[in-house]
């Protein structure tokens, strides 16, 4: 009984949507079940000329995953030292707290005029989503290894650079590890606004803005799905590598 | 029964901490101390009067304000493979394997891994631990966890072992069973030996000598030697002088 | 275009594109949009409203008669360095629009194809083709090419409307007539295009080594370009002048070579925008060298310093007025009794336009403010 | 000396941005100093027909605040029961980690089309934001209460509303402090993506789009910064009421 | 010794856990006890043989697998008023004041604050904290933490106060003075005490009779009256002799 309890909610979502769509009766407001269904159960239907939408999925991933790595390469190094030396926080911390509450969004027309059409663009604009978690928590992550840990390595004979290697990094692995994966969450969020900008003609937010602009709402329904799936997937691919390769976090002490 | 060679001079060590607030804390006053080779000497004295302090002032973890400590005639500034700590908190990576931990000081010195593999087996085997080479920390209790510290410790073949309350978080009878284990490590591996505890049963039954400090700033209040030889009975009249001795000593104000 | 105080107005509400039109209409949040095609034939085909007037048909009468509407820019850089190839590129889209002036139907759905991959639109138990959609956009739309006196005098109109909508901050604000006709137009090029055209004789331009780009808006008014790069085999057979895709299988072909004799003298990514002004700042880096644009984005541009010219029409009209299917409204006079009527029972008509300053919300304060009729931003 | 290392990085910036821009000469691409900062030194000067930058700056934050201010009152309850219930977390669990990863601005579409233009669909898009970090922050929270803080309030005699109210509320109330803070946060971001609905005609979301449209990129930059600003602003109130209210926290133990 | 009226009958108290594996651990077998008013027990026995369980049980914070726990001859289903418990780890509401950690069983209650802060004020006096009713537990020591608990506990005037090892983790001298405080504690309020430790000074020390735990599953061992008077000498004759009877039944195996 207990198992079925998970899937409750979402059947009555379903079963209120069905009910709602066939009393509303208007396909911009809500459309019918079954016409979304018909977009999910053909993803390899072209949609509008864009591609279909298991091709546009694909290619979203892909560049988010690129901007995400991006975004790691830098944020993970930056991050380390930052915790480690205080000079380098000072340094840093006042400009990244200015850039930070500023929204991905808002750099669209700065990205377009700086980076041009294109790829790169559309990278910086993920690049932005995950950066600022990825950053936040390896500083955190390297402020919170154990100076114990330090020193043990220390008074056994660990010079600075295998103290980074083999405590530092190790150390702070899990939390880092939560940023990276919060970062890849809010990279994945800003897929739909990088993906609005010109020259990007593919991708899920892409064929969700121009079916859009034809009513479609059965193909916006359909990639909000896609995207949340995608999403949950990848939380859970993270969730699973916290799980098996940190576990002794949980159960340290 | 200062007998053998020196082993490890304090020479008018004190230390002053200066606090966030600005103020200063003098945490020693003035030690000084000659510890001869393969002597086991327990420092005892109240909570905060400067143990912790003195113990990382001669491993090379703090610099002394004034004063200086030597290992064998070297002065010592900065850690020394000459000496290992194992302190009060677990201080296991619990990212290795006990194994790899085990390993940490024979590593950072470039040993190859069938080579420190095979010192660690005999390290594991002193300390009783042959069949959990694979386990991570936190599959194992407190007792064994400290006897893996002590290991880690004596692996990289220290001429002296600094240990800060490494019993103080374990029970009443694994704490007994580790003393026992760590004189017959003591007698096997003929270390010199430095042992913080607060606890009087503790450094009666193991200590050659016992060096009383006050409350802080911490001064040397009295050394006592204990003559009685090994194995010890808590019981014993002998035992029992000496402890009432001590107790004498430290509940006066 | 002042807003009057006293007397009947219609609310006129930014929807920020074309995107949410059918969406405010069919839930029933505004009474009409002013949209350029095909976005207005979203409406009927969708079952959610109806075209009461195109345009051209917006009073003062025959006042808008071909009215301007997008344009073909270039950079000034590539008109001094490279005068060749943007003749080249003239002649093509000449040639083009003189070939879906000829072969509507076929066009149409060319450039149903380009827009919407040919696919169906579904709304509810509705599903139309996007050909059918394109069949009824394309002949409201008119395809010329010639920058006439007409048409620039056309064009001064939007400048004076931009003015007094105060979104004019530089060269175009305070200029004179003559200074903004030379700030906005080069129309040698058309020139020199016809001569090419007329005398069946292309020149073969020195090729340029970087890849160029071109701008366009996902419009039926672009099919110019559509059809350029869909037929090309047919330009090149035909005059030895075409652009060529790179991959002739997309529906939406992003790459073009441009081709003479035989002989490919420049490369163009063709880079598609969701509106002008993105468009027109790209042209500003120097992103893409030519944009088929609307008018305003490209003045807006050109008042900042943006060192474009505006060389030709495109089209001319293609704009449609959407009411709500229940709307009483038949054509504008009906429809200006209609807003009247609101306006007299308290609850003023709210029409979405693309944005504040676009051509259609121009067109339509125009028209507003002809039949006495206030407006309000909303 | 010290002092000065945290604007030494923001003096470069503007400093590259000045020379940058003189070099570029494209106001495009990026605007003079001068041009920026005569924006943002006339605040209450009318921008386009928009209003000033000032009382846009203004309406954003009141949107802002209400649609915060509806997801912490419906996440915090949410958040209490399923941290409570593992019957109610079962339930809710699946369900939010699918809508989780979608975008808010993948839901313009639809918030059009459901909450009319206005300020509900804007309130509704900056909500999506907002609730998910305060959810997950309050369950958190919750479950992270010490089962002795539940259990001394059992034998003292406290009745189940009690111990909500008396011991399970300020006791993760810390955790969902943080949750409403990154969930402001978020929110905030929101604040442009929710302007960009047809029927917002300002805001600063707002404000900036429409500029983009004439090419005014000195408003959006300036735009930007009051982002940027006003976000780190509401962050340091939200940090100094957790310093001062929960200062406990980190003191703990 | 057990001279006065009957308080607490532990009767047949078994207990078996479920872990989360599915497997079952038997905690407690077959545990009889009686305990008289004004009594002072000791449990004593190894780490995990069961001793918080009982302690638990007789809470009625858990339920026995078989068997039953009557006060003052009523059956103990849930927490009782009757009985207040200071657990082995901190416990206070670190949000409170000392005054209002002190004050919870009385406010939840619904004492009038003007009358529970006067009977609070008695509490503090009686554990020699009069200074510190405004102090946050942070601010305090272990020591001075656990004497709170200690008149939280009072202050709901109990007749049983089950103590789970309250001065674990306190160092020596504190645990030293704390144990003299709560005899004189005990001397003034006549509470019936069942007090759980592992350390055999403690319980020598402290009990009317102390009850030694095999290992687990726990059952009685011996019960063993210590007929010393007090206050206790800790290198008394008398004292010596009952520690190494205790001290022999916990290591022979
Ligand atoms: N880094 C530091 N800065 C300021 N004060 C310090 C610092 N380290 C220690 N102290 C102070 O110095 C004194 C001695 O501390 P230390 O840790 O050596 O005591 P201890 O004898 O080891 O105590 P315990 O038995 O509790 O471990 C204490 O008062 C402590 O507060
Ligand atoms: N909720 C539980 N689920 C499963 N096993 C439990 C649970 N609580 C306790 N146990 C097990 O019951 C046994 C007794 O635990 P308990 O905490 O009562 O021991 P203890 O004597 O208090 O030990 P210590 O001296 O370390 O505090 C242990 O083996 C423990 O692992
Ligand atoms: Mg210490
Ligand atoms: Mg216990």
């Amino acid at each position: 009984m207990r198992r079925f309890i998970p899937i409750l909610l979402p059947l009555c979502i379903l079963a209120g949507w069905e009910i709602a769509a066939i009393a509303i009766n208007n396909a911009f407001f809500l459309p019918r079940l079954e016409s979304v269904l018909d977009v999910l159960l053909n993803p390899l239907q072209d949609r509008l000329g864009s591609g279909s939408l298991f091709s546009n999925a694909i290619l979203s991933v892909e560049r988010v995953v690129l901007g995400f790595l991006l975004a790691a390469a830098i944020a993970i190094p930056l991050g380390i030292g930052m915790g480690r030396s205080s000079v380098l926080n000072a340094f840093f911390d006042a400009t990244i707290q200015l850039f930070r509450p500023i929204p991905p969004l808002a750099w669209v027309p700065l990205a377009l005029a700086w980076f041009k059409i294109g790829l790169t663009s559309i990278l910086f604009i993920i690049f932005l989503g995950a950066f600022f978690p990825i950053l936040l928590n390896t500083i955190e992550g390297v402020r919170g290894v154990k100076q114990t840990w330090v020193e043990v390595a220390a008074t056994l004979g660990a010079d600075e650079r295998q103290i980074l290697a083999k405590v530092i990094v190790p150390g702070a692995a899990p939390i880092i590890w939560t940023g990276l994966r919060v970062g890849f969450g809010i990279a994945w969020m800003c897929v739909v606004a990088a993906e609005m900008l010109p020259g990007a003609s593919n991708g899920l937010g892409y064929l969700m803005i121009y079916a859009f602009n034809f009513g479609q709402v059965q193909v916006i329904i359909a990639g909000m799905i896609v995207i949340g799936l995608i999403g949950l997937a990848f939380d859970a691919l993270f969730k699973w590598v916290e799980r098996s390769r940190f576990r002794w976090r949980g159960l340290e002490r | 029964m200062t007998l053998g060679r020196i082993m490890l001079e304090i020479r008018g060590v004190s230390k002053t901490f200066a606090t966030e607030k600005g103020e200063t804390v003098q945490a020693l006053a003035g030690i000084d101390l000659t510890v001869a080779e393969q002597e086991f000497v327990c420092i005892l004295g109240p909570s905060g009067c400067g143990k912790t302090t003195l113990l990382r002032i001669i491993a090379g973890l703090d610099r002394p304000t004034t004063g200086e400590i030597l290992v064998e005639g070297d002065a010592v500034t900065a850690p020394s493979p000459k000496m290992a700590m194992i302190f009060q908190e677990y201080s296991l990576y619990p990212w290795r394997t006990v194994l790899d931990n085990i390993a940490f000081g024979l590593e950072v010195r470039g040993m190859e891994r069938a080579e420190r593999y095979s010192i660690v087996g005999r390290y594991l085997k002193l300390v009783g631990l042959e069949g959990f080479s694979g386990s991570y920390p936190y599959e194992l209790s407190g007792g064994m966890r400290q006897r893996i510290a002590v290991a880690r410790a004596l692996a990289i073949e220290p001429a002296v072992l600094l240990m800060d309350e490494p019993f103080g978080a374990l029970d009443a009878q694994t704490r007994n069973l580790m003393q026992r284990e760590l004189l017959e490590i003591h007698n096997k591996t003929k270390k010199t030996i430095l042992f913080v505890t607060h606890s009087v049963d503790e450094a009666v039954f193991l200590a050659d000598r016992i060096v009383v400090l006050t409350t802080r700033p911490g001064r040397i209040r009295e050394i006592i030697p204990v003559q009685d030889g090994r194995p010890r009975e808590r019981t014993s009249p002998e035992f029992v002088q000496v402890r009432r001795h001590v107790l004498d000593l430290i509940t006066e104000k | 275009t002042t807003t009057q105080p006293s007397g009947p107005t219609v609310g006129l509400l930014n929807a920020k594109g074309t995107g949410a039109m059918p969406t405010l209409l069919a839930t029933g949040q505004i009474d009409g949009y002013i949209a350029w095609q095909p976005f207005a034939e979203v409406a009927p085909v969708a079952h959610i409203g109806k075209v009461v007037t195109y345009s051209q048909n917006l009073p003062p009468a025959s006042r808008w008669k071909n009215h301007p509407c997008c344009v073909l820019t270039a950079r000034e850089d590539i008109l001094a360095a490279n005068p060749g190839i943007v003749d080249s590129l003239a002649v093509v889209t000449i040639l083009s629009t003189q070939y879906l002036n000829t072969h509507p139907n076929e066009s149409a759905e060319l450039v149903a194809d380009w827009l919407a991959g040919k696919g169906n639109f579904t709304y509810g138990n509705i599903s139309v083709s996007s050909v059918e959609v394109l069949d009824r956009a394309f002949p409201t739309v008119k395809f010329t090419n010639e920058p006439s006196e007409d048409w620039q005098s056309g064009q001064l109109e939007f400048v004076y409307a931009l003015r007094e909508l105060k979104v004019m901050t530089g060269s175009l604000q305070n200029s004179t007539e003559s200074q903004v006709r030379s700030l906005l137009f080069d129309t040698s090029v058309y020139g020199r295009a016809k001569q090419q055209i007329d005398a069946k004789q292309f020149t073969t331009p020195p090729a340029v080594q970087r890849q160029l780009g071109i701008g366009y808006l996902m419009s039926d008014h672009d099919a110019s370009l559509f059809i350029a790069v869909k037929k090309w085999q047919y330009f090149n057979d035909t005059y030895g002048i075409a652009l060529k895709p790179r991959d002739p299988t997309q529906s939406r072909p992003d790459l073009a070579d441009l081709i003479v004799n035989g002989k490919t003298v420049a490369t163009f990514k063709l880079v598609a925008g969701d509106a002008g002004p993105a468009l027109m700042q790209l042209s500003s880096i120097d992103t893409v060298q030519f944009a088929y644009v609307g008018n305003p984005p490209a003045m807006a541009a050109i008042d900042k310093g943006t060192p474009v010219k505006i060389l030709m029409a495109l089209n001319t009209e293609g704009s449609g007025l959407v009411v709500s299917l229940n709307s009483p409204a038949n054509d504008w006079d009906t429809f200006a009794q209609w807003a009247k009527d609101r306006a007299a029972a308290g609850k003023p008509l709210v029409i979405a336009v693309p944005s504040k300053g676009s051509i259609q919300d121009i067109l339509l304060r125009y028209a507003l403010e002809e039949s006495n009729i206030g407006v309000k931003e909303v």
